[in-house]
């Protein structure tokens, strides 16, 4: 297990120089300087063409790839940011903890939601309680995150005055954003947790569960749960990284400081440093949580662990 | 032989089916989920509204009138005006066309490109699976929003691009939704059955290989349609979708949200718009998953 | 024949399932009777609807789309339809206990093999889960597993050994009657011995009644007292093991014979039941072998055949001995070919 | 007020929203209006400049030019830090030289010789421009020329950003960034009349524009920059709120690439400016905020000239015009902007109205870095733009856009050259007499108008929301607004 | 006189695993004659599935021979393996798995000649297609259905039809009839021998229920772990096994018929992993009459006269 751990980190170190290639390569083919979009439309050209020294931009494109790869691996440093001038790794450290607070109440509010009513809707196949809760986890994922927020805004700040439009420093700050980047995740949870229990429902093994006399709750919750939930805990990874990474239209309508927006902003500000440093901050949680997901698979299923070996 | 002749006319048991190919008995199952045909309906009725845009909308998607900004719903304009005096459901009958098109062709070009390099992947194995596979881990961990934004920034907004950029964004799913599928079918033993009788691999890949797994790929497609659908309405709303004045539904939406709290119905009509499409892709795609797959049917 | 105490009565059993594509009558006016210590062999070819019957003991049969339609099933002279969710979990597992087909799938993969054991122990008997521990740790020995595998997962297991442990949670709690469906047909034959031989040293031990469904007539020469042939939803032929190999009578029973490669005897060509099984949503009118039975008459595919005892015990559904019985009664064994 | 300044500081913070956090407080390490707007209070300058543009003295309590390109400045005594130093003369000479040195604000202190500074002493500092250079003093009172102390800033290095050290009423206390910004009053501030009246200011961040409004009308904040159009109104009528209106010194405009044909032919770009309607399209984008603009500069600038004959609006002309062109059929252009929803409205409106003299335009809605390299490079046709004239004074407002020196990078994206205009440009900007000047400033906007390379558009307002209980706030047209005069009632 | 029509000689097929080298078939020697039946038994994961695939080149062989009329296809390109696949054919164990479900009836049959080139027209196909059908007992009108619309019998005939439309003159029988019932598996017992007279057919019939391959086979080779234990014509093996396992194996088939017991050999524990197998016969663990030889040395396959061939240091002693 140790060994299949050490291995699955050693094989992300390719994979994060690949992702910085590609942002890094993409950054660089996109039109637009960055020292021209820094200094804003007034600033004279001279100043520009400092600027543009200053930062290494005149160099060859491979040439600042391989110093961005050497500062990294030597010195462990992903730059200063062009705008703010903090190193990258603390820009990125000041907003990483508003999003990881952000993406993990929302997936909170995903599972609570979804789970509970996907094993209902499986439990009672066709029911009311199935019909409506698959309705509404539709609608759920149908929902535009950015409309579904807007709405929520014009209901809870405006309408009614109960809760804040904007932030996320309070609970009540929180109870908006959280709600508008979950219902998505939890419609989706709620469906997979649906198909994957009616399928171990109808495996042989439920059938020997109830030829026991086992409780009917038990067979559901210990015997078919256990074993469903798998596929559930691979979307619950996948969406906590979506969420991580694609929280950006939350965060910018709850005016919300996290990466997402870091990150689209840097984009079209062209700050490289920023972009780079983010783009492999997000991929490397999103891939470590995977990894996460990865290793709890061995803890819900011993078949899986002991591949792991 | 005389026995084996009378062992046919013997055979008096009679068929149990009519005769149907597999997709007329998709296509049936399909029939009999109620709200998968609402989906459906709701879908051409979409794609109707997209191809006879010019004869439904009342008016045309850019007719503006700056002396009637703002009107609201009702009997002169169903869906009322937009803040450029613009007749809301015209423009919201014409966004059909933009986003069924960003839909159809980003899912298509993810599909066929991802699908390719999938199923290369899973039928050729080792070193070649490694690289592709490695490859789209890479793609996969970036956030596909972030993808599709950074990809818009390098080739500038507009439709094409959009499409290109969402469906760039959504390679990998594609990929590994095809190498699964093409492992599980390859090791089948028909796929030996068509090596016994001589056939080679690209026969192997497209007559025996991929019309087995398209099962999968065309679920994921629906579902993919609606997402592309989504993201590049996301992509408008934080301005990099589709020029103006195209009516795109997110950009529509992002324009109106200013107007959100006196002119409710800006902003408010291309949401639903989107949620209705999204809505009915998803009731359509998941009554597809069940057709196709029978086993997940009590 | 030894005549003893009935602990199982089934009387008049169908079981319906309703679905898309019709109604498949999978057990049809079925009644079979099981004595202490008796062992039933349930025989018949895919469809047959043996495990139906088994479901239908057990009260399990998935529903919808399956349904029992009418009928009693007498256990220790209670019926067993129409007692609440809660007396019928007390009855399974504990006093009727049932091996599923495929060892492979009916052990839950999460779990280890002890706790899947324990599990039966301690839903039936009064006892802590120390206790349920140790007991589950004997049954795994009396089943020729060491106890030292208790804290093992199922895939960590052969096929054998996992049907054996599906033995020893369905002996675990002593029950009066134990169903077996097909318990060795996933098996190799060196493991079959093994498990068979397992279960008969067993059940004399356990002194318990068993139901062994199967399609090898084989092992039902080898361990049942009973037979009971069906085909399509219908017992044709029900009698005890002896009669039944040494006289069949319904054209059925014979072809079924006749299609199996003697091991003991070479013959150049088998003589197969011509034809196939029957669409199960849409059986044939009269008795639904007809259009297979090489005897058949006119009115075969007209009237449903009703029970003839056609000697002391063995019971056959076909109108040929109706016929003959109406003739001038019963008829010596003879060889229908 | 005066009774106020003496009574105890409220101890209940100002919360003040807008649109996006400070990004340095380091004058000299960027050039955004969100980070001004916080330095404003933590640093002073040399030179003040009031509402209305006035320049008054700042930390200089006086000055005079000594000739063409020198001023000597006295500098007021007992003025100290937020670290304790004291101000003194070489405070000033190392900001103007780090200024200058920087690749964000060198412009603004770019006529200023590296070589002319000298500390006559602690108190007294000379200044010298390298040519002469009228607007100095206003230059001296933007907020990339407030002062630093030169110790905090080498003690600090390359965090200096984040550790800003001033002179202003108030002090960072606290920076949570990308959210708030929390300044405190400087207790040994050395203007008494000046004292903050409030304890504590808190920048927050809110980024989405309706959003701010919503937090002012539910009391989540007390002071809301950059209202909308569409809340004007609200604000306006909600009897808890007040809006606070100012002309500022913002232009926007659609330029023409008159580099390009046949966007070279006067009568084409004067024909464009009669077909639009400017008055319409302002009315509909910015829903009566800011008014139409007459010519280059607003109304707020000095020199600015309020004669200026605006086009108006007249098809006949504009048809009349593209016919003398010998383009009564029209031709296929394109329109660029960025994504900015009122920009990208003026877009498609002007793509309406040019189909009624048979112009063809497509709008093409770009990213800012991709835009302003295209218009940089001249790939462009017609764009949109906007320009603020920050120091007030309009060397600044129309050297950069119209002088053939400065085309494309250096702000002129019009390409737009003539000789007389240059030679105008040049001479009012190194002139020492205002009138000079300002009959200079003139004769450029009339020519600009006439020649109209341009489509004159919009001059903007700076529109604040403040709480009822806030009392004591005044806009500044160059957005830059000064709290410390703000008190709750 | 008999002619050999295919051997193979010390054929060997190893896969690699995660956990180590797993010894699929291990040096396996058989010949079969022109028009005979050669059964191969043994138990769940012996090898007999390798066996045939590799027989016929669908899995290349890790080492060996294997001689088809006198020469050594193991040598062949790829083309003129394609040539081969004229002469060799496969019926699959699994009749659900090994047809094609996206295609008709009709198309599977008459995808070998579409492939192969056999012949010019669509019209010379389908009657083809036709006649095939009919040889194997497939009604006309099935043309157009798929193989989901049918049972698992008719599926096979469509899996022997195909294999037959190329006139081959070789068939491996991977298990074609376990997946059955045992009416339907009886039509097709007959059906195959039948075909075999008819058109002079030689099969590798696979199965591992001995009562089957008694019924069809000529001679019977047994296998275990990936070795041939025992080969012998099916009378004598019947009569005096010679091998332990195989006497195991006789053993341990219920009989269906009442009074008839036999004694009976139980064999202890499972079969043991293929992976890296350890030196020594492979049936060292579970052999009652085991020695200590049995462990160090492995026993070859030895002829011990009409053409009796046995893999047992002892085998004399059963004689
Ligand atoms: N859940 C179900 N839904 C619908 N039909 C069913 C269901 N289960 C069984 N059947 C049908 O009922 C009939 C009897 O099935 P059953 O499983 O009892 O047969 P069986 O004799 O056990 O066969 P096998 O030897 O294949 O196990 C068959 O035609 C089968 O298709
Ligand atoms: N492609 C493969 N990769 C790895 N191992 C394989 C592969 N194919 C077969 N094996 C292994 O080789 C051994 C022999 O398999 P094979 O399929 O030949 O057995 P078999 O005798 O046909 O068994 P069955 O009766 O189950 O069909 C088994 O242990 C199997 O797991
Ligand atoms: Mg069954
Ligand atoms: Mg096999």
């Amino acid at each position: 297990m140790h060994k299949y751990i050490l291995r699955r980190l050693l094989m992300l170190m390719p994979v994060m120089l690949g992702v910085s290639f590609i942002v890094f390569t993409m950054m660089h083919i996109t039109p637009g300087d960055p020292a021209r979009i820094m200094l804003g439309e007034s600033a004279p050209l001279e100043e520009v063409e400092k600027f543009r020294e200053e930062l290494g931009l005149n160099d060859p494109f491979l040439i600042q790839y391989g110093r961005f790869v050497k500062n990294l691996v030597i010195h462990q440093d992903m730059g200063r940011s062009y705008t703010s001038k903090r190193p990258v790794i603390e820009e990125i450290l000041i907003r990483f903890p508003t999003t990881l607070k952000l993406a993990t109440l929302g997936i909170v509010v995903a599972v609570l939601l979804g789970i509970p009513a996907g094993i209902i809707s499986a439990t009672r196949q066709y029911s009311i309680f199935d019909n409506t809760s698959m309705v509404a986890a539709l609608l759920g994922v149908s929902m535009p995150n950015f409309w579904q927020g807007l709405m929520l805004i014009l209901l809870f700040s405006v309408k009614l005055g109960w809760l804040p439009s904007s932030g996320f420093s309070s609970w009540k700050e929180m109870i908006l954003p959280a709600l508008t980047l979950g219902t998505s995740s939890a419609a989706i949870i709620t469906r997979m947790t649906r198909s994957s229990m009616l399928e171990v429902i109808r495996q042989d093994y439920i059938r020997t569960a109830r030829a026991k006399g086992q409780v009917e709750s038990v067979v559901v919750n210990r015997h078919a749960l256990k074993n469903a939930l798998i596929p559930i805990v691979t979307v619950i990874g996948l969406q906590f990284g979506y969420l991580l990474g694609g929280a950006v239209l939350t965060e910018s309508i709850f005016s919300i400081s996290g990466v997402g927006r870091l990150m689209v902003e840097s984009i079209s500000a062209r700050n490289f440093p920023v972009v780079q440093g983010g783009v492999l901050f997000i991929a490397l949680t999103f891939s470590i949580v995977n990894l996460l997901v990865d290793i709890l698979y061995a803890f819900l299923d011993p078949r899986i662990k002991s591949q792991y070996k | 032989m005389s026995q084996t002749k009378t062992l046919i006319d013997k055979q008096a048991v009679s068929i149990n089916k009519k005769r149907r190919s597999q997709w007329l008995e998709v296509w049936r199952r399909l029939k009999k989920n109620k709200a998968s045909m609402v989906g459906l309906f709701i879908i051409s009725l979409l794609v109707f509204a997209a191809i006879f845009a010019d004869f439904i909308a009342p008016e045309g998607f850019d007719d503006q009138d700056l002396y009637r900004r703002f009107i609201p719903p009702g009997s002169n304009h169903f869906l009322g005006t937009d803040h450029l005096g613009r007749d809301i459901f015209s423009r919201i009958i014409y966004g059909s066309r933009i986003s069924l098109q960003v839909g159809f062709i980003a899912v298509g070009i993810a599909a066929v490109t991802g699908g390719t390099l999938g199923a290369i992947a899973g039928y050729y194995g080792g070193k070649l699976d490694n690289t592709i596979m490695r490859l789209m881990d890479i793609l996969l961990a970036i956030p596909s929003i972030l993808l599709a934004i950074s990809i818009v920034a390098a080739l500038g907004p507009g439709l094409v691009n959009v499409m290109i950029a969402v469906g760039i964004a959504s390679i990998p799913s594609y990929a590994r939704i095809v190498r699964a599928s093409v492992l599980t079918i390859k090791d089948q033993e028909f796929i030996e059955a068509a090596k016994a009788i001589g056939a080679n691999d690209f026969r192997i890949i497209t007559k025996h290989i991929l019309p087995n797994a398209m099962a999968p790929i065309i679920v994921q497609a629906t579902l993919g349609v609606a997402n592309a659908i989504l993201s590049a309405a996301g992509l408008s709303f934080i301005g990099l979708g589709i020029q103006p004045p195209n009516p795109e539904w997110g950009a529509m939406l992002s324009a109106g949200r200013h107007y959100i709290r006196d002119y409710w119905h800006i902003a408010t009509f291309p949401g639903l718009a989107i949620m209705l499409t999204i809505f009915s892709l998803n009731l359509f795609g998941d009554g597809l998953r069940d057709a196709l797959d029978p086993r997940l049917k009590d | 024949m030894i005549k003893n105490e009935s602990l199982l009565k089934i009387k008049d059993l169908t079981i319906h399932y309703v679905t898309e594509d019709g109604r498949v009558r999978a057990v049809e006016d079925m009644s079979i009777t099981i004595g202490k210590g008796e062992t039933l062999g349930l025989v018949g070819e895919t469809g047959a609807g043996k495990t139906t019957t088994a479901l239908g003991i057990m009260q399990l049969v998935p529903n919808p789309p399956g349904k029992i339609i009418s009928g009693e099933i007498i256990f220790e002279g209670e019926n067993l339809i129409g007692k609440s969710p809660a007396e019928l979990r007390k009855i399974r597992g504990n006093k009727i206990s049932m091996i599923f087909q495929d060892p492979m799938t009916s052990l839950n993969p999460v779990m280890t093999v002890g706790d899947q054991i324990a599990e039966v122990i301690k839903l039936h008997q009064k006892v802590s889960g120390g206790e349920a521990v140790i007991k589950a740790q004997e049954m795994l020995d009396t089943v020729g597993i060491p106890m030292e595998r208790y804290k093992e997962y199922p895939h960590q297991f052969s096929g054998g050994m996992r049907q054996r442990v599906v033995i020893a949670i369905a002996l675990a709690c002593n029950p009066k009657l134990l169903i077996a469906d097909e318990p060795t047909t996933a098996l190799d034959v060196t493991i079959q011995a093994q498990v068979l031989n397992l279960m008969k040293k067993l059940k004399e031990e356990y002194e318990t009644s068993m139901i062994m469904i199967t399609h090898d007539l084989g092992i039902v020469a080898e361990i049942c007292d009973k037979v009971a042939i069906m085909y399509a939803g219908n017992v044709v032929e029900y009698t005890d093991a002896e009669s039944l190999f040494l006289s069949p009578k319904h054209p059925y029973t014979i072809g079924l014979f006749n299609s199996i490669p003697n091991i003991e005897e070479d013959v150049e060509a088998l003589e197969p039941i011509k034809g196939l099984m029957p669409d199960p949503t849409n059986l044939p009118n009269g008795c639904s072998f007809h259009p297979r039975c090489p005897r058949a008459t006119a009115a075969c595919s007209e009237r449903q055949p009703k029970s003839i005892e056609v000697a002391e015990g063995h019971f056959v559904f076909c109108l040929l001995y109706e016929h003959q019985l109406q003739l001038g009664g019963i008829l010596d064994d003879q060889k229908i070919d | 007020s005066n009774q106020t300044a003496d009574a105890p500081t409220d101890s209940k913070p100002l919360i003040v929203a807008q649109r996006s956090d400070a990004v340095v407080l380091d004058p000299h390490a960027n050039n955004d209006q969100a980070s001004s707007r916080v330095m404003r209070q933590i640093y002073e300058n040399l030179v003040n400049q009031n509402e209305k543009m006035e320049l008054l003295p700042g930390l200089a309590e006086s000055w005079e030019q000594l000739d063409e390109l020198t001023y000597k400045f006295k500098l007021k005594q007992g003025v100290k830090f937020h670290n304790g130093e004291e101000l003194t003369a070489s405070d000033v000479a190392f900001t103007i030289k780090r200024a200058l040195d920087s690749s964000h604000v060198a412009h603004i202190v770019e006529a200023i010789n590296p070589n002319g500074i000298e500390v006559v002493d602690p108190y007294t500092i000379r200044i010298a421009t390298t040519e002469p250079f009228a607007p100095l003093l206003a230059h001296l009172a933007h907020t990339a020329t407030g002062i630093l102390n030169e110790k905090a800033v080498t003690e600090a290095g390359d965090d200096y950003s984040q550790t800003p050290v001033g002179t202003g009423p108030y002090k960072l206390l606290n920076w949570v960034v990308g959210e708030t910004v929390e300044l405190v009053k400087f207790e040994e501030y050395h203007d008494e009349a000046k004292m903050p009246k409030i304890e504590k200011i808190i920048f927050k961040a809110i980024s989405e524009d309706g959003n701010r409004t919503i937090e002012l009308e539910t009391g989540g904040i007390d002071i809301a920059y950059d209202i909308i159009g569409p809340d004007v109104d609200r604000i306006t009528n909600a009897p808890d709120l007040n809006m606070v209106r100012d002309m500022n010194l913002s232009t926007t405009y659609v330029g023409f690439n008159v580099g390009k044909e046949p966007f070279d032919d006067i009568r084409v770009r004067q024909a464009i400016n009669y077909v639009a309607d400017m008055d319409l399209i302002v009315d509909a984008v910015y829903l009566g905020t800011g008014e139409p603009s007459k010519g280059p500069l607003g109304p707020n600038v000095w020199a600015s000239n309020r004669n200026l004959q605006p086009y108006g609006h007249d098809v006949e002309k504009a048809k009349e015009l593209m016919k003398e062109a010998g383009l009564e059929n029209g031709f296929k252009t394109t329109i660029w902007t960025n994504q900015n929803q009122q920009r990208i409205d003026i877009a498609e409106i002007l793509q309406n109205q040019l189909k009624q003299i048979n112009i063809d335009a497509e709008v093409s809605v770009m990213e800012w870095g991709a835009y302003l390299t295209g218009t940089a490079a001249g790939e462009h046709d017609m764009f949109i733009l906007g320009w603020v004239t920050v120091t007030g004074d309009p060397d600044y407002g129309l050297y950069p856009l119209f002088h053939s020196s400065t085309h494309g990078d250096g702000g002129n994206r019009t390409f737009y050259t003539n000789e007389q205009v240059n030679e105008l440009l040049d001479l009012a900007r190194v002139n020492a007499d205002p009138a000079v000047r300002e009959a200079s400033y003139k004769e450029v906007q009339e020519i600009v108008r006439d020649e109209a390379p341009w489509i004159f558009t919009w001059t903007g307002e700076e529109l604040t929301g403040i709480r009822n209980n806030v009392k004591g706030f005044q806009n500044h047209p160059a957005g830059h607004h000064k709290l410390w005069t703000v008190y709750f009632e | 006189m008999t002619k050999r029509l295919i051997e193979a000689k010390n054929l060997k097929k190893y896969f690699k695993t995660k956990k180590g080298l797993l010894h699929a078939v291990d040096g396996v020697n058989f010949y079969i004659n022109e028009g005979e039946t050669l059964g191969l038994v043994g138990e769940s994961g012996c090898g007999k599935s390798t066996t045939g695939r590799a027989v016929l080149r669908l899995l290349e062989a890790t080492d060996g021979e294997i001689i088809f009329e006198g020469e050594n296809i193991l040598e062949y390109n790829k083309q003129q393996m394609r040539q081969m696949t004229k002469k060799m054919q496969i019926v699959f164990q699994d009749p659900f798995a090994s047809l094609n479900p996206r295609m008709s009836i009709s198309q599977i049959i008459a995808e070998p000649l579409e492939i192969n080139k056999v012949y010019k027209t669509k019209t010379e196909i389908n009657r083809k297609v036709k006649e095939l059908m009919e040889t194997v007992g497939l009604a006309e009108r099935l043309v157009n259905t798929y193989p989901h619309e049918l049972d698992g019998g008719r599926r096979q005939r469509i899996g022997i039809a195909r294999a037959l439309a190329l006139n081959p003159k070789f068939i491996v029988q991977d298990e074609p009839v376990s997946a059955l019932d045992v009416s339907i598996q009886a039509q097709i017992l007959n059906l195959m021998s039948q075909l075999q007279k008819e058109f002079h057919l030689t099969y590798l019939f696979i199965s591992h229920d001995l009562s089957v391959v008694k019924h069809v086979s000529d001679r019977i080779a047994v296998m275990y772990l990936g070795k041939i234990m025992e080969l012998s014509d099916y009378k004598s093996m019947f009569k005096t096994p010679l091998h332990p396992y195989t006497q195991a194996l006789l053993s341990a088939i219920p009989i269906p018929q009442i009074n008839v017991r036999r004694e009976r050999i139980i064999l202890e524990g499972d079969v043991p992993s293929p992976i890296n197998p350890p030196e020594g016969c492979r049936f060292y663990g579970r052999c009652r009459y085991r020695q200590g030889i049995c462990k160090e040395q492995t026993p070859e396959l030895r002829d011990m006269g009409q053409e009796r061939f046995v893999a047992c240091h002892f085998a004399e002693n059963f004689k």
